[in-house]
């Protein structure tokens, strides 16, 4: 049991390299090949990971509304999203005749790949990460924030009235959000002292920032949930999309396969909102540990980190997803109020408050 | 990284800091030039960051002024891109050619 | 040829490709998307030479920021679908003569000088990791940068009340 | 002053938020007040809601006797015309003639089940029945007379 606990995935990565190293003699190759492995073993995980969100979220509607949900395509309407994949998929793919085509046909692809690029430094389980990068937390921050040109570029090239209101509205939204997010980080990286993810999770093996902060951390972790989910553009914050007003916003004119990879898109945006969230916040993979009841405490270790980071991380997506089956969509003006008014003053103050608190060493 | 040495950084840099100059001369969109003035401000960040990580790899200096310089050049984008509507906003234009008043 | 240049050709070739593009392209729109390849190209520059802090506000400042601007502002003056005029002839031409002429001589400067690092740079390297950046950053000693910083920092504020003067729309009574 | 409202704002909304949540948490943790029917497979056992409006019927007693004295009143309630009232005159025992139903149409194919000939009947012949299943391959097929044949008012209804 005892090293069932302490296994690592490193012994795993380094057992399949020296593996490749003697099968594949040139160095090129050998580089060309792990990162196809790995790249191909991620867009698996992605792509299993969208279709769980997405029937999650389907579900999860249903039963905040006394509805059933998706029930008729498989056992409990597990395949239902496999079905839609299929219709999307030999849907015609359909461009407009007045549109930019080269930018109508790369924007899902840059956005598709900022979500990707923003899954690397996430740590899953205990030595288990793709890329443990030393600026971890500034490095997803710079990232997600490339999403935004995809959704200008998708809204300009489609050159629809729609579409170009809907992409502004993005643009303003997600500039504003972003400072938000980066001072609700700050406060963490203030108290750590580290960007890195990895020394995040490791400075929480006494207890997660949300308990051991007191109430600024707890403030900033409410202002992260906040200001991600409308980074993310869920609603109450899909003002961007909005069926009702703007007929699908930037994504009007997309059909198939387009339209999949913005589909697939937000739900991985929505799961590296949620792995940052729990890894900062909720301690990434540490177990749940009380201070002085070891016996309990043995008990939570025998839980795999990974399920602990998982789980978490399905706690903050599903907290999401109900923001979004409770509350109304906002107005712009709402929007923007809400974050230069609140949100961001809160903020300020909040890492002000936080950097004393890292000062005078009042955290535990 | 042995094979890549500072001259094929230096290259890049200076090629990239004619292209900007080029477009600089010949575009008459005002957005254009600043995005050619982006360019050669990119191309002086790359320089500082190749001297300092090839020749002075025991200082940060050359970190620090390309710090200074990003600050800077979002700032100068930040002023000019307020300008440049401003001046639509007057003109209904923003090519250089037809800003030839000098008060407005 | 190894991996590691086969990635900085790649790179060269997306910096040098987008900015070509970038000021050539006549729609604007393009223009900047290219004009953003570019400057992703550099991010990826920064980080193939162990600079990720730099490459991290690379992406933060210049795509998140500054491109967004532009495309902005694009937005804001322009109808999708315009094409720009082509350049004048004679302009192009004898700008590209006088850039291509400079850049000849560039490359000259370049190939001639030696380069040679200095021996006590090359045993005593200082990693460029936020811990360091932030400690040189604000300290006052020799190779502090504490004033710059606080200089740059007024200079930001004076940006931010300048860009909301200037675009201010100043309602007239009528 | 301004300090209190600013923070009174956010205090108030955070609850508002909260309040929200709980609603939605409570149902949604509360699998069995679902309302879902699973239609054609509950069929035998569907019991559709009293307030449900499937179509117009007009009940008839036992005698074969309906309550519709034709006054016309639905025909010209009906906002998209798909109720059509012949009548015809019948002479009584005592000699009088008076005006009496012929066939009362109804276009089921325009109706909108908006209730409206209902509220407008004076005598309250007609009621929103709660049949649903009204597929059909034709269109003619949703022409339907609702008096049965043979039926004659009711006594002592004017």
């Amino acid at each position: 049991m005892k090293t069932l606990l302490s296994y690592s995935f490193s012994s795993l990565a380094t057992h399949m390299h020296s593996w490749l190293k003697n099968v594949i003699a040139n160095d090129l190759l050998l580089t060309i090949t792990e990162l196809v492995i790995i790249g191909v073993c991620l867009l698996v995980f992605l792509i299993l990971l969208a279709f769980f969100l997405g029937y999650m979220e389907r579900k999860v509607a249903a039963f905040m509304e006394l509805r059933l949900g998706p029930n008729r395509v498989g056992p409990k309407g597990t395949l239902q999203i496999v079905a839609d994949t299929v219709k999307l998929l030999f849907k015609e793919g359909f461009t407009p005749d007045a549109a930019d085509k080269f930018l109508f046909n790369l924007a899902p692809g840059i956005i598709i790949t900022t979500a990707l690029l923003a899954v690397a430094p996430i740590a899953y389980a205990k030595g288990f990460q793709l890329w443990d990068i030393n600026i971890g937390v500034l490095y997803i921050s710079s990232v997600s924030s490339m999403a935004v040109i995809g959704i200008l570029m998708a809204g300009w090239s489609s050159s629809n009235k729609y579409s170009l209101i809907g992409a502004m509205r993005c643009g303003a939204q997600i500039v504003s959000y972003e400072l938000s997010i980066g001072l609700s980080l700050i406060s963490i990286v203030v108290l750590t002292g580290s960007l890195s993810l990895n020394d995040i999770v490791e400075s929480q093996a006494n207890g997660w920032w949300i308990f051991k902060g007191h109430i600024p951390v707890l403030i900033s972790f409410v202002i992260f949930v906040v200001a991600s989910t409308a980074e993310i553009n869920r609603a109450p914050f899909d003002l961007v999309e909005a069926d009702q007003e703007l007929t699908g916003g930037f994504n009007t004119e997309y059909a198939g396969m387009k339209f999949a990879m913005f589909l697939m898109a937000e739900y991985i945006n929505l799961f590296v909102v949620s792995a940052v969230a729990a890894t900062i916040f909720l301690g990434g993979w540490m177990p749940f540990h009380i201070g002085g009841l070891t016996g309990f405490n043995h008990i939570m270790d025998y839980i795999p980190s990974s399920i602990w980071f998982f789980g978490k991380t399905l706690f903050i997506i599903f907290i999401i997803m109900q923001f979004r089956w409770t509350f109304p969509r906002l107005r712009i003006d709402q929007l923007l109020n809400l974050e230069w008014k609140y949100l961001l003053p809160i903020s300020m103050v909040n890492v002000l408050l936080v950097t004393l608190m890292a000062i005078m060493g009042w955290h535990f | 990284m042995n094979e890549i040495g500072l001259t094929h950084i230096l290259f890049i840099s200076t090629a990239l800091f004619f292209i900007g100059v080029y477009g600089f001369l010949t575009r008459k969109n005002l957005i254009t030039m600043l995005m050619a003035i982006e360019l050669i401000l990119n191309s002086v960040n790359i320089n500082f960051i190749a001297f300092n990580k090839y020749l002075y790899a025991d200082k940060l200096d050359g970190l620090f002024f390309t710090i200074f310089i990003i600050t800077i050049a979002a700032a100068e984008a930040a002023v000019a891109i307020a300008i440049i509507i401003h001046l639509y906003r007057s003109l209904k234009s923003i090519d250089v050619d037809d800003a030839d008043i000098m008060k407005f | 040829m190894s991996a590691s240049s086969v990635i900085f050709y790649i790179i060269a070739a997306v910096i040098i490709g987008g900015g070509i593009l970038a000021i050539t392209s006549r729609k604007i729109f393009r223009a900047a998307v290219y004009l953003l390849f570019s400057l992703l190209g550099i991010a990826a520059l920064y980080f193939y030479l162990n600079y990720e802090f730099i490459a991290a506000v690379q992406i933060v400042v210049y795509v998140g920021g500054i491109v967004v601007l532009i495309i902005f502002s694009i937005f804001l003056t322009h109808a999708s679908g315009d094409e720009m005029k082509r350049p004048v002839l004679w302009r192009a031409v004898f700008s590209g003569l006088a850039t291509v002429f400079a850049a000849a001589l560039t490359y000259l400067f370049i190939t001639d000088h030696n380069f040679v690092p200095v021996g006590y740079a090359l045993d005593h390297p200082v990693a460029p990791s936020v811990k360091n950046i932030g400690l040189q950053m604000l300290s006052t000693t020799e190779h502090g940068y504490i004033l710059p910083f606080e200089v740059v920092s007024m200079l930001l504020l004076a940006a931010l009340i300048g860009c909301i003067v200037i675009a201010i729309k100043i309602k007239t009574k009528e | 002053m301004f300090l209190k409202e600013y923070f009174g704002s956010i205090f108030s909304s955070i609850k508002s938020l909260l309040t929200g949540m709980k609603l939605t948490g409570y149902y949604f943790t509360h699998l069995n007040k679902i309302i879902t029917e699973e239609y054609p497979d509950n069929r035998a056992t569907l019991k559709m809601p009293e307030r449900f409006r499937g179509e117009v019927i007009m009940p008839h007693d036992e005698k074969n006797e309906h309550q519709c004295t034709g006054c016309q009143s639905c025909e010209l309630s009906c906002p998209n015309g798909s109720i059509k009232i012949i009548t015809k005159q019948e002479i009584q025992p005592d000699g009088k003639k008076k005006k009496r139903i012929d066939t009362w149409v109804y276009h089921l194919d325009m109706c909108t089940m908006c209730g409206m000939c209902v509220e407008a009947c004076p005598t309250t012949a007609i009621l929103m029945g709660n049949e649903f299943e009204h597929s059909q391959y034709e269109k003619k097929y949703l022409k339907k007379v609702l008096n049965k044949p043979g039926s004659r008012l009711k006594d002592g209804v004017e």
